[in-house]
């Protein structure tokens, strides 16, 4: 199911070097691995910072059923090294996106993976069927959302759920499957296990870990929502072991992310095993951070003689 | 900004010195000039400290020949890092963020009879931004009159600052409000008709609040601009609405990128045409941070 | 079984100011909140640097029944804002603690809090029994070790098995016994519950987040161990979350950890709900941290007009 | 250190420049003396970047005067952001640690005559310590001897530099080995009577390595005194554990703390006299960094 390329003279869009970056995934060919995370890319305000035919994928924000209002504000809060954010996945529903977002992200040869968010195992269906009859080219299934039926357990925290939702949206969808599991779990190859039992195409990890700061000033919680979710570059060292973990735990593709600010970040997510790479906070904190990772990618294969990512990913002593 | 694409610069640190108890102003060499700028938009400042990751949204309070001026107060760790940066230090500081006042607008209306006198009304950090702002509609108002300059004496430097306001029967007045300390009045008034000062303890000017000042001065302004805490941008909104008087208000929210990717900055607006929702939940640092006081939906 | 002293004039060691740091956790009366983190205190090194009776506890390294070589070096690693370590327990039995370091530790005013590590049940209740018989004031049963006898998976993150070795300590032990829990779980507030259930005394959390670095350069991972617990400043968001969620969970006492460097950080914590706090990793890169941490915390009190820790603890709106 | 109390000290940079390609030396304002370090000790360097809060351990290279002499390589992040520190900057730095050469123990057999040559081994990054070690073994000698001052010219300020070991029947021999640039060389020709220089590839003195160029200069010492990478102290130790010839070696591993509370950097050690277990379990920082060469257990 992934299949990296060799290096081929003149490959891709980077027939300018010796270097060949595109990888395959599910059967979905990406000119290279680098890919926005879920919640950090607006087509029209990040684009505004670099051409986003640059990315070998997007991975847009969540898309539910229904428009969500997401959260009160203050959504945002920094931590030492990172970030906690409670959106709350605010977004204009599934026929918004539809309708208004997703042709212009089709316009780009970049691919577009949309993440889908719900509140219950029928509004992931139902959203997915809507997504399914569109040029989509695969769907991101955000499990980190709490089960509103399950008293609010996140459906990526219960082997059982993930694995009963990983299975209902497979039998709905015509586009490739890629479940996004959350960290907050005891044992993640397990969750793992149980989608790509199920048939998922693929595994990005880690969502972000839940975390919570409070203001001793005015002795409240930052977070109008209380707790929220940690992401940057403090999250790595949990995100590179979860990869790695997975990794050794499953066949189908790897989407790895997790505090990846730098070309560096990316090549350790390839070694422990990832087969692409998404770029959250940093493009936050870097509109350009995107195609900058890109090219300190480039550079490090270069400086290191790596020609494709499979040599990477095969690195690891 | 002409030529400067959407970015972070590496900018240098011109200045860096306090100006009133805790606020400091900080001048920083800048590709691109005023005319890439709106008043009321912003930028987002970087800090060294590693720790700190997200940018720092501060308003552009100035730009003038390459040289933008910020003025800021230290309320937590990074603003008080910042206060620690040295003059020849460099900086990371994005180009401008944001949609500012929507001067055009104000433009337009002061080329009829009815729109005479435009209030600016800011208090505490709300004050910097209105320095570039004064100077943009005393631009305006130089450009949609026809009148000769005051005394004669043409700022060939600066036209602008020496049309004759009064002649055109236009007038651009500022309400200013201070917890204590006053800073940037002198500032405003090399653009505006008069500049009123209120400080809540009464240490200076008037004794009050921004809409009592305003009340006390004789309900003046045909147009209002505000900037400033969410209690006194609401008094003047709510004000405003209940006279039909037009007012822009620049709103503050906490944010993760200042350009629209991440939607933490939400606020509710309600536009006036749209009568099937009853608000939109927009992005203050994208589609803001100023909006039309009468659709902006206050809670809390 | 927490109880916090209102002031009293000339109250314990601060007789100086007006202010009341005692707590009394399961019968034991700490002189103040400052604790020393499990494995980042040594007496004698430690006690280079400041005065040891300037604490409230000693938590002491964790001691198992026999001694234990720990992990071969690398053990320790830098992360972003962090550090990972892999030391694996080093320690030199349960028998050789109480002849060479208890006394002395005994020495000072300071209570002592003994962490028990194990790698079956068997061993954790061999341990406990010893350090009954000592003069230890309170122990600490550190269930993040894995448990040999079930395939590794540690103590600390299976509820029966947490449930378990509580009983079973509980059982023998003669001194307070407090839980240490892992935080590399789905359901914090739900150990926790049943760690009460069985009769803990009281909960200390949390231990290090699981993670993973990767020399990139080397192409292998940093630790000999492959993975290590991360601790530091990048973890408090976590353990402020899990001390939140835990307090509203349970009744008894919770000493809270996890990237405390200051003062502030530890009002944090105490905001969360914590009765005591600890200091590990900021021991470790600066060794007068918990005299200093003491010293902002008094501070803080001070110029924020609180008199004692209870006070600080109901602030929360 | 006489009245410096063990911590952390705010230090002032004097220099910090480069002598070779990667190498830099950073010389300090520096609490306390030389006579409060023992050589062979080392510092805890913080670095300001919030986002590396582990010290980095530096051997002390030289003190004198209040000023300490640290020679670093820049090998990762934090000595990359150490090499560009200036001169007036401030950096924190720990109190000296560790446990550093035996000297007495040295000069205990300098005192005998079966005791004449001390050779320094070493290689690379282990060459900065040895300047601070050459110049103690030569007050060492000075005092363990009873001895003219050669030709008759004492140095006032330096009594120890110019007493006559040939006289004394006393040498110091430094055999130092690089890959390529050589530095320090000169430094330690001001305390040894001869230094002997190695490069891996040839391009300066003897084309081979420590050991081999130790063997070539005729198998000289009575004592020796190494510092180094790991193979190279193995095959020095090897070598004098073989031929019965006391060494002490100065070892290096990751650490957290630097002074012994978290168990972090442990080695093996063989206690000659230990026959009960194969090895115990020491801490490089606090038991070594520098040990017996006969009583390290080198594994893989
Ligand atoms: C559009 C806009 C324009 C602004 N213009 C100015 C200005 O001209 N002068 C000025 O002094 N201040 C201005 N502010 C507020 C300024 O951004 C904050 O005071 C500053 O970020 C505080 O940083 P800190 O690290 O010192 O505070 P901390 O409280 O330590 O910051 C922690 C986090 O909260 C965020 N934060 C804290 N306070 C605010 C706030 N009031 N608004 C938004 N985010 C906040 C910080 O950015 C940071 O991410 C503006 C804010 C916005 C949104
Ligand atoms: C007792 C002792 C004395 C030393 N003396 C010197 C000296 O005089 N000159 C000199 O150039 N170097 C010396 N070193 C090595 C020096 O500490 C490392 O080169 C330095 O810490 C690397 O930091 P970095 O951030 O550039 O590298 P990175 O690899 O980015 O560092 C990451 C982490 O690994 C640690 N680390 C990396 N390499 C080493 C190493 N070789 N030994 C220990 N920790 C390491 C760092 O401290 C940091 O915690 C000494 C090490 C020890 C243990
Ligand atoms: C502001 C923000 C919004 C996010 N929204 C989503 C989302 O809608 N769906 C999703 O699956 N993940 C979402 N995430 C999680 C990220 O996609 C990513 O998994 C996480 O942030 C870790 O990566 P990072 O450290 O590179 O940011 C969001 C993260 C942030 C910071
Ligand atoms: C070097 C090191 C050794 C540790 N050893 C132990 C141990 O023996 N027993 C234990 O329960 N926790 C141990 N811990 C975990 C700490 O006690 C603490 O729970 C964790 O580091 C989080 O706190 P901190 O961020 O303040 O360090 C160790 C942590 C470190 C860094
Ligand atoms: S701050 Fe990110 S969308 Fe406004
Ligand atoms: S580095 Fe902590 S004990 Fe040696």
């Amino acid at each position: 199911m992934i299949s990296f390329h060799k290096n081929q003279k003149s490959a891709g869009s980077n027939a300018d070097c010796d270097l060949d970056l595109r990888v395959t995934i599910a059967g979905v060919t990406l000119d290279n691995p680098v890919t926005t995370a879920s919640g950090t890319f607006s087509a029209k305000e990040s684009g505004a910072f670099y051409d986003i035919n640059e990315l070998g994928a997007v991975i847009t924000k969540g898309v539910s059923l229904e428009p969500w209002d997401g959260n009160p504000t203050p959504r945002i809060a920094e931590a030492y090294g990172g970030m906690l954010n409670a959106v709350g996945l605010q977004n204009p529903g599934v026929d918004a996106f539809i309708r208004d977002e997703l042709p212009y992200l089709k316009s780009f040869k970049t691919k577009v993976i949309v993440n889908v968010a719900g509140k219950t195992k029928d509004e992931y269906c139902r959203a997915v069927e809507k997504l399914s009859e569109t040029d989509a080219d695969m769907l991101e299934i955000n499990i980190s959302c709490p089960n509103i039926k399950e008293g609010g357990i996140s459906f990526g925290a219960d082997t059982a759920m993930a694995a009963d939702i990983t299975k209902a949206v497979k039998r709905i969808s015509t586009k490739p499957i890629l479940m996004k599991l959350t960290p907050n779990v005891t044992d993640i190859a397990e969750i793992a296990r149980v989608v790509e039992a199920e048939g998922a195409d693929g595994i990005s990890l880690i969502n972000t870990l839940l975390g919570m700061k409070i203001d001793i000033y005015k002795k409240k919680p930052v977070l109008w929502n209380r707790m929220g979710g940690l992401s940057g570059p403090v999250v790595k060292p949990v995100a590179v072991r979860m990869v790695y973990q997975v990794r050794r735990a499953v066949k189908i593709p790897v989407i790895g992310l997790g505090g990846i600010m730098t070309g560096e970040d990316a090549v350790e997510f390839f070694m422990a095993g990832a087969d692409v790479i998404s770029i959250g906070t940093a493009a936050l904190v870097d509109p350009q951070a995107p195609v900058r990772i890109k090219r300190e990618l480039i550079d490090f294969m270069k400086n290191n003689g790596y020609k494709n990512l499979q040599e990477i990913r095969d690195a690891l002593l | 900004m002409t030529g400067v694409a959407p970015g972070i610069l590496e900018s240098k640190i011109l200045g860096n010195e306090q100006i009133a108890r805790e606020i400091y102003r900080m001048t920083l060499e800048y590709e691109g000039g005023e005319n890439e700028i709106k008043p009321g938009q912003f930028v987002n400042l970087y800090l060294n400290d590693k720790s700190m990751i997200l940018p720092r949204p501060v308003s552009i309070c100035k730009v003038e020949n390459n040289r933008l001026t910020l003025v800021y107060r230290v309320v937590g760790k990074g603003t008080e890092a910042l206060s620690s940066y040295a003059p020849g230090d460099s900086i990371r500081v994005s180009t401008p963020l944001g949609n500012g006042y929507d001067v055009t607008d104000i433009a337009r209306r002061l080329g009829t009879e009815c729109t005479k006198t435009i209030v600016l009304a800011a208090g505490g950090l709300g004050v910097p931004p209105m320095i570039e702002l004064a100077k943009s509609l005393r631009k305006a108002i130089a450009g949609t009159t026809d009148i000769p300059h005051a005394a004669d004496s043409v700022n060939e430097a600066a036209p602008f600052l020496t049309v004759d306001m009064a002649a055109a029967n236009k007038k651009l007045i500022a309400v200013i409000g201070f917890q204590d300390e006053v800073f940037l009045s002198e500032e405003l008034e090399q653009y505006c008709d008069s500049v009123l000062v209120a400080t809540d303890n009464g240490s200076r000017g008037f004794h009050g609040n921004v809409l009592e000042l305003i009340k006390t001065a004789g309900d003046p302004g045909d147009y209002y601009l505000a900037c400033g805490p969410k209690p006194m941008l609401k008094a003047v909104a709510d004000y405003c609405v209940e006279k039909d008087i037009p007012i822009q208000v620049s709103l503050e929210e906490r944010m993760g990128c200042g350009y629209g990717a991440c939607v933490g900055c939400t606020c509710k607006i309600k536009e006036e045409n749209d009568t099937e929702v009853p608000f939109k939940l927009k992005k203050v640092c994208k589609d803001g941070p100023v909006f039309r006081g009468n659709e902006v939906v206050w809670d809390d």
